[in-house]
């Protein structure tokens, strides 16, 4: 992990290493969500690549000082191209007696591990299910352990604020995350300024609290580099991205963006309807923000007004989206099928989190593929995109927005947990380069002086769409099947397969517009390895891995679902094996079996967090070296 | 057609066949709207009629206008989502008793307490119509239905409390085959900006036969309909057996009492009072319209309508921030360049 | 069709036909449904086998003499067995215009048609949209047409009643389908006492109208005896049904009384709840009048409460059930995985429908399967069951429950339209012969002391079932991942994922006590016909014919859709085709290809129609002939 | 457990760790009930509390009760299907104002006109916990929230009019932090037969943190809690500044006056007469307890009871028919037999 080169500077020595991952550990009511993102921020500014990975308790705070209140960030950072947030910590900070307990099985067993040891009181030993103190009955040995009073030192540095009477002791003692991130951005030669300006920005209306921040920042910096802990300390060198102007996003954020552009760049207002939920209130919360581009939001009652709402507006000639998570596109179902039969553009998104029902909220899960394919009575077929990370998912919101206009149908835009939270480097696109949305309402008749509603472009198979306000147009739709042409109810037993079978038609030709499968194969490479979605970084990671070892592979992923890519059924059977791993439990794999009646190999895991590059390695060399053809 | 064109029921009609059993109440409403709708000064192109499922819910099919016929319950929020996106457009819900208070509950109280501009018509005839048969939330108690054999026994819904109970700013009540009062009541609702929930009890003649006869048979009607008319005290009845609603004695809430024994005390009728509570005791005289019951408006009050305001705050933050640019959305944050 | 053998009797002569197509077709008002109905009776006391195929407009009615307003009902009976109601007519009584003109199509131009001169007037005929009369112009040529004035003769023969005004002239007129029923019924030898009893009964409280119809049956009878219109009569023999005995029975009717017999065989209090919408609604309709079985029905506001009030009624103990069609279970699927996580018995019933969205509500077909497997959120299997003809129903819904409460988990039973509402004879069950499903619920702690809710029995993996009111077993179930075990919250990565795959070995674990699947199979047969659901009577019908032209051919109908028979695998690779006709557009097959990687020959209309045995028997017919293996 | 056993609170509190923020309102109300359930005479194997989704939802864990947390919003409906299968068990829903009253509001409804045994305590805190901070159905105007950045423009409802409006038989109003208060609140809704709905001002001290202050800052207290008690008249403010509340002058509703203005106008409470129109009245001196505020019982009625009606049909119907037969069921209607 950390190839290192040394040089001396002072009496502290400088080691060079290619990466690094870092995962904070504290209660909830640490901040150490607050701590990751702004090590994540300064470490962009370094201009290392870099992948975060939050992972916070379920909804609802848990007791201080329990497991279950154990709140971490994890992020990884490096010299060159990264995908995953990492495996394994090689720093573990713990804030507390309950985060060590819950982080150390993860901890590799040279990993460094820094311990504030005021969170190791009887009660947090207690709470945490310690029976004896780590830090004293010799379990840690091994580990490159450093016992830290970070919330003495904290509040010995902000003792005049508190004798000032301008913090109390419980706003001095919450600085500590900052004496940690201090501590941890000098270890790695993290520049702390920006961290300054932002904490004098967040607390412009409380400048003590802006003022104790930074000092406790300082001190944390201070201490590594003053006392005699630390001997020595790290360099991580920027990566050699591509050139370009770059920033750090989260997929929602970027979710959210794309959604905006797709409004600019279609000239449509972008209408937004949807009831929170976790992982996806974000996306609204983001929007809600973005009123300047014109941007409408409705917080609906429930998941099928807000669907709803969103029908009604694409009806008026909206950009009409919605989103929410498993549970709550499982109640958007019916509508869905109403926006199937009126061919009406709608961008549906799910947020996939664990399931089934409530499940694990908090948790990331591919397991909703199925229920975005088939999850509404009746021949209901649409299109299916996913974003494979953070940054992509502003690309996936566009081309998610792409084939709903142009084919007038409702998209479901797949994005789960994991890539909503999770952040990194975005190479900013070119604004111009973006694709142009715009569509063409109808303005008058299509057919010898009327008006068919259900007239189609004869390549696309998109029905025309005359928005109210336009005179002469009036027409009504209804979810009762419809007659060819004129949109007219119809009961005709003919006319219904005929329907039925252009609805399928006009997805299937969804696949002329979108680009072949690309696949990234070595030469020789026996195993393909197929992804989709957000196992984008850890088949990545774990394919570099095996490359490394000088063991030729394929890798290829899937940005449509449905319809695959025209090419789809020829890569599959080029390859002796194809290693399909999904944080499901085969969900892809059997449509490709159906479709292709190929054998795949499934790896499927749901434990509620990404893949490890580890286990993914193991699956594809496995393979690799296994006899004869699948 | 162009704004000059004086407009007539045709040009609201469409060429669509009408599907309603032949006696039922929905083609009175129909008729009555189709002719209400010129005079108004409504146009075909910026009308649209948003219902759900039930036999009222097809009215759409049969207005020359824009419309949706949706899924069941649903009309109020996909109504929402319209409004929002174009509030430029007059926007009617038609829906029923099952559509709009039992399944469709919830999407109506919230459409009326957010005060979206929706002229929602609820067409009640105490019955599942297009499901052949079943008791519905308005059924009154004992109903014998096809799902309840023995009777039901739910406690009806009384939909003018309900609205008012869910902060409509705009609560109304007519009958299908009194089309002067209905033509009043929803010329009443057009001009209200914001929500308008009107209650039309409605004779489904195949599955309900009758249930309002103490209002439509006429010699029941004149000791049964209480017409609200606003400013004007609260009296009914024929001449030789008037009644006038009054203050309850020695207590809360209104009664009825003869003329001679009202005094001063009958109440004068005032739709546009902030507090709710004296339509709110008028509904409560007629729990099911068997006997005396107030039609006409409850309430209309003057209260900000949902979509202007959303509609606002985007003009706001386009005026505070400037119209957005999609780079420098992207640039928000902190950027930095390789090079 | 009508081999018909000849002997006379009297001046009629009589003829011996084997079996016989009737459609009585009308407008809505004209009472079609019960001339059937009556027609249905009387033919099974004849002892004929039969089926039926109500078919009426969707649920408003349509304007009276439009094509839109024409309901009909179509009666095969013959001395055989047969399985379905008969491609074509071969009689075809035709009340109006309109019904002509929608039913000639179906009528075979030998076909003998009989026609209500009355209902052919001017008016008539252009609601209808003829030019001209198609009694005059010539355009009937070919058929056997019989124009008879039923209209007129049926008030002429009531005319006593109008003249003392016991009856209005409107009234004499509805009288108009018991002459039709007199004269098909003796057309066919059928007897009319029973619907004369019938009659008496329906109108007890108004015995002028009794009267009336009675007299307008024996008219339309003696019409037939007497007139010298027909000039022979038919007789068809009792089938050869097995001994027992018999009653008709509609699939809604026979579905609601398993249900009731489920309740009786568990012991357990019926509960159901469930909101209308056709075509399941005669479920509660049927179960709400078998209250003096404990049948406790809830006419929920909608169809999520519906389910909810289902899994709130098995928490208490009850056999829970709740039924609906394919846009209510699509509400109710948020809910289906919530009981999932509970591992809570639900008997959930989807009579299908025509779809997409509201689609044809008042037509038949199979396009909710995959909805049934995976249209709720994360990964949430389920036992799918399905009947096959309308008694078939009865034993469905035992079935269902019995998965239900031996493997304590949602069943998804799947019904449709043409099952629910067509007839068939039913050779009543013996009652003592069907299963025991007694429940055993949990009385005392299960594991040294405590109760754990999740303790699974090792062979069902059903875990253990304690009710409220058992002192000592409270616990709280929720929708969060629960541990192994104790049922607590769980966000333990590595729980989920092993609760993840409980929950999967639960379902498959049912396979263990299914029965293989049974193939019907010809020596040296090289098609296998598959089939599901309502398919069964068309397949059989159509295998039927393919055998009379001396073709082998094998036949298996299933089921069980999850988990399937364990022999499955082994069948569909046993023959050289396999052939699976689906009213839907593949929705079996693609799970099939997807499990067991062959390749399956799909047949798929979705015309709001059962398949005719007749386009089934082509299809065979040509894969035998087609050469090599699939 | 046996009969005998005297119960304590221990009996009630299950193992599990309570996961709330420190200072939530929840904890007050979970120890209020925890502690009053004995005294009032309440089994635990008896006990079912059934929530929906949100903080406050997860009650039932801590409840050493049977209990089901349900899905977001369902619980009033998932309670009735329990309730009809087993009326022998005393029923508790708790649910949030984002899962009663916006995704729930349906069913919480139809709960409530049907009158099933159910005590449905809704814990209002203005604010989805835990979601981590949207605007509810009951947000002031104007409230600044993750979705709301320039203020919600939602007219919020009231709790206790919708109830009404929705022809509730028991509704009340009570305060997390006053222990006695709400406990006397709960016991009366325990003790009424049918569906009790009470609202329960809670405090979420990390989204929306104090908007109950002028009913629990000490100072503003006394001078907003207007303590509604059966039979009282309703005065309430300090020794020096007492008000009443009396009929509206001139008018028709309710109004705040000085004790000494007030006269023999002060209205008395009661709250078991048939008509809302008074608890409707009431609950409009505040649509959000930003001043006088009522609190207590609004209204408290009899009516039949939804699941014991169920159960009535099933005992006539088997007292008439006999109880069932599975054989006689399937010959019933026409059979023949074939030998
Ligand atoms: C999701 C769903 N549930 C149920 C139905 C069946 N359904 C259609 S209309 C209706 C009730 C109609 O009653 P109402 O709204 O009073 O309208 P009416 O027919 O009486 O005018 C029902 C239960 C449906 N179409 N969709
Ligand atoms: C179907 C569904 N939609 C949305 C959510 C997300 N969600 C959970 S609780 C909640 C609102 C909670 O608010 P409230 O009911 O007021 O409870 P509180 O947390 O304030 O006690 C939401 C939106 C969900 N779990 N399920
Ligand atoms: S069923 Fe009733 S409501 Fe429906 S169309 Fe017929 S009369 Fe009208
Ligand atoms: S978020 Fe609010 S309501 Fe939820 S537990 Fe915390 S303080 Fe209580
Ligand atoms: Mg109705
Ligand atoms: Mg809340």
């Amino acid at each position: 992990m950390t190839t290192a080169t040394t040089e001396s500077e002072k009496d502290v020595e400088r080691r060079q290493v290619h990466g690094v991952v870092v995962r904070f550990a504290g209660d909830s009511g640490d901040g150490m969500q607050l701590t990751g993102d702004r090590f994540t921020a300064e470490t962009a500014a370094v201009g290392n690549d870099l992948a975060t990975l939050p992972d916070y308790p379920a909804e609802i705070r848990a007791p201080a000082g329990t497991i279950a209140g154990v709140s971490s960030f994890q992020l990884h950072f490096s010299d060159h191209d990264i995908h995953t947030p990492g495996d394994a910590p090689d720093v573990l900070v713990a804030m507390n007696a309950a985060a060590l307990k819950k982080h150390l099985p993860d901890v590799p067993t040279d990993g460094t591990i820094i311990v504030n040891t005021d969170g190791f009181s009887r009660g947090n030993l207690k709470k945490a299910g310690y029976d004896s103190n780590p830090l004293e009955d010799g379990s840690l040995e091994g580990y490159r352990l450093h016992p830290i009073a970070i919330t003495s030192l904290t509040t010995t540095a902000l003792e005049d604020f508190v004798e000032s009477k301008a913090l109390t002791t419980k706003e001095a003692q919450r600085a500590k995350n900052m004496f940690a991130l201090g501590l941890v951005s000098w270890m790695y030669s993290r520049p702390i300024e920006r961290t300054i300006e932002w904490l004098e920005d967040k607390f412009g209306s409380r400048p003590e609290l802006a003022d104790a921040n930074v000092k406790a920042l300082k001190a944390g910096w201070n201490f590594g580099e003053t006392t005699e802990v630390f001997t020595f300390k790290y360099d991580v060198a920027p990566a050699e991205l591509p050139p370009g102007r770059y920033r750090n996003i989260t997929g929602n954020a970027a979710l959210a963006y794309g959604l905006v552009a797709a409004g600019e760049l279609s000239g449509l207002t972008l209408f937004y309807g949807g009831y929170p939920i976790t992982p996806a209130s974000d996306i609204l919360h983001e929007l809600s923000k973005q009123k300047h581009f014109g941007v409408r939001t409705f917080q609906a009652e429930d998941e099928i007004a807000g669907i709803g709402s969103a029908i009604g507006a694409a009806f008026g000639g909206a950009l009409a989206v919605t989103a929410s998570s498993g549970p709550g596109i499982a109640l958007k179902a019916e509508a869905v099928g109403l926006a199937n039969m009126y061919e009406l553009p709608v961008v549906i998104i799910n947020v996939m989190r664990g399931g089934p029902s409530t499940g694990l909220p908090t948790k990331t899960e591919q397991s909703d593929l199925l229920q975005a394919m088939f999850g509404r009575n009746g021949e209901s077929p649409l299109p299916v995109v996913a974003a494979s990370s953070p940054a992509d998912c502003f690309h996936a919101a566009i081309e998610a927005a792409r084939i709903a206009l142009a084919y007038r149908t409702p998209v479901m835009l797949l994005t789960d947990g994991y890539l909503a939270n999770s952040a990194e480097p975005w190479a900013l696109p070119d604004v111009d380069s973006l694709p142009d949305l715009t569509v063409e309402f109808a303005e008058g008749p299509n057919a010898d002086g009327e008006f068919l509603p259900y007239k189609r472009d004869p390549d696309t198979l998109a029905r025309d769409w005359a928005v109210p306000g336009t005179p002469g147009l009036e027409h009504r739709l209804g979810g009762l099947e419809k007659a060819d042409g004129t949109g007219h109810i119809s009961y005709d037993p003919g006319n219904h397969h005929r329907m039925t079978e252009l609805r399928h038609a006009k997805v299937a030709a969804v696949a002329k517009t979108i680009p072949d499968l690309e696949v990234d194969a070595d030469t020789g490479a026996r195993v393909l390895v197929l992804g989709w979605g957000s196992t984008y970084g850890p088949i990545r990671g774990a394919v570099k891995k095996v490359r490394d070892k000088g063991v030729p592979v394929a890798r290829a992923h899937l940005r449509h679902l449905n319809p695959f890519p025209e090419n789809l059924g020829d890569v599959l059977r080029s390859f002796d094996h194809v290693l399909l791993p999904e944080n499901n439990m085969g969900q892809l794999a059997m449509l490709l079996r159906a479709e292709f009646l190929v054998d795949i190999k499934r790896y499927n895991r749901v434990t509620g967090l990404p893949f490890r590059t580890s286990e993914l390695e193991a699956e594809i060399l496995e393979l690799h070296n296994s006899g004869g053809v699948a | 057609m162009t704004e000059a064109t004086t407009l007539t029921k045709k040009d609201f009609t469409s060429d669509q066949e009408v599907r309603w059993c032949p006696g039922c109440g929905d083609y009175a409403i129909l008729a009555a709207l189709q002719s209400l709708l010129p005079d108004l000064g409504a146009r075909p192109e910026s009308t649209v009629f948003v219902s759900g499922i039930g036999c009222s819910s097809r009215f759409p099919y049969y207005m020359d206008t824009y419309g949706m016929h949706t899924i069941h319950g649903r009309a109020p929020a996909i109504a929402t989502g319209l409004a929002v996106a174009r509030p430029d457009l007059d926007i009617w819900v038609v829906t029923g008793d099952g559509d709009g208070l039992s399944i469709g509950g919830n999407h109506l109280i919230h459409a009326l307490r957010r005060n979206v501009n929706l002229k929602i018509l609820l067409f009640n005839n105490e019955i599942y119509g297009l499901t052949k048969g079943q008791y519905s939330p308005t059924s009154r108690l004992g109903t014998v239905a096809k799902s309840t054999p023995m009777g039901s026994v739910d406690h009806p819904v009384n939909p003018v409390s309900l609205a008012l109970g869910a902060e409509a700013t705009f609560v109304g009540r007519t009958i299908d085959t009194d089309r002067k009062h209905l033509q009043e009541i929803l010329r009443h609702a057009y001009e209200h900006r914001g929500s308008a929930f009107v209650e039309i009890y409605q004779n489904c003649i195949v599955f309900n036969d009758g249930v309002f006869t103490a209002l439509t048979d006429r010699d029941a009607a004149v000791h049964n309909r209480i017409e609200l008319e606003d400013g004007q005290p609260i009296e009914f009845g024929p001449e030789d057996a008037r009644k006038a609603v009054v203050q309850r004695e020695g207590g809360f809430g209104v009664q009825i009492v003869d003329v001679a024994d009202a005094g001063d005390r009958t109440i004068v009728h005032d739709v546009d009072r902030e507090d709710p509570s004296l339509a709110f005791a008028l509904s409560r005289l007629a729990v099911t319209p068997t006997g005396p019951t107030p039609i006409g408006v409850f309430r209309k009050i003057d209260r900000p309508v949902y979509e202007e305001q959303v509609v606002d705050q985007v003009e706001q933050a386009v005026a505070r921030k400037g119209r957005g640019d999609i780079r420098s959305l992207l640039e928000s944050g902190n950027v930095w360049d390789v090079t």
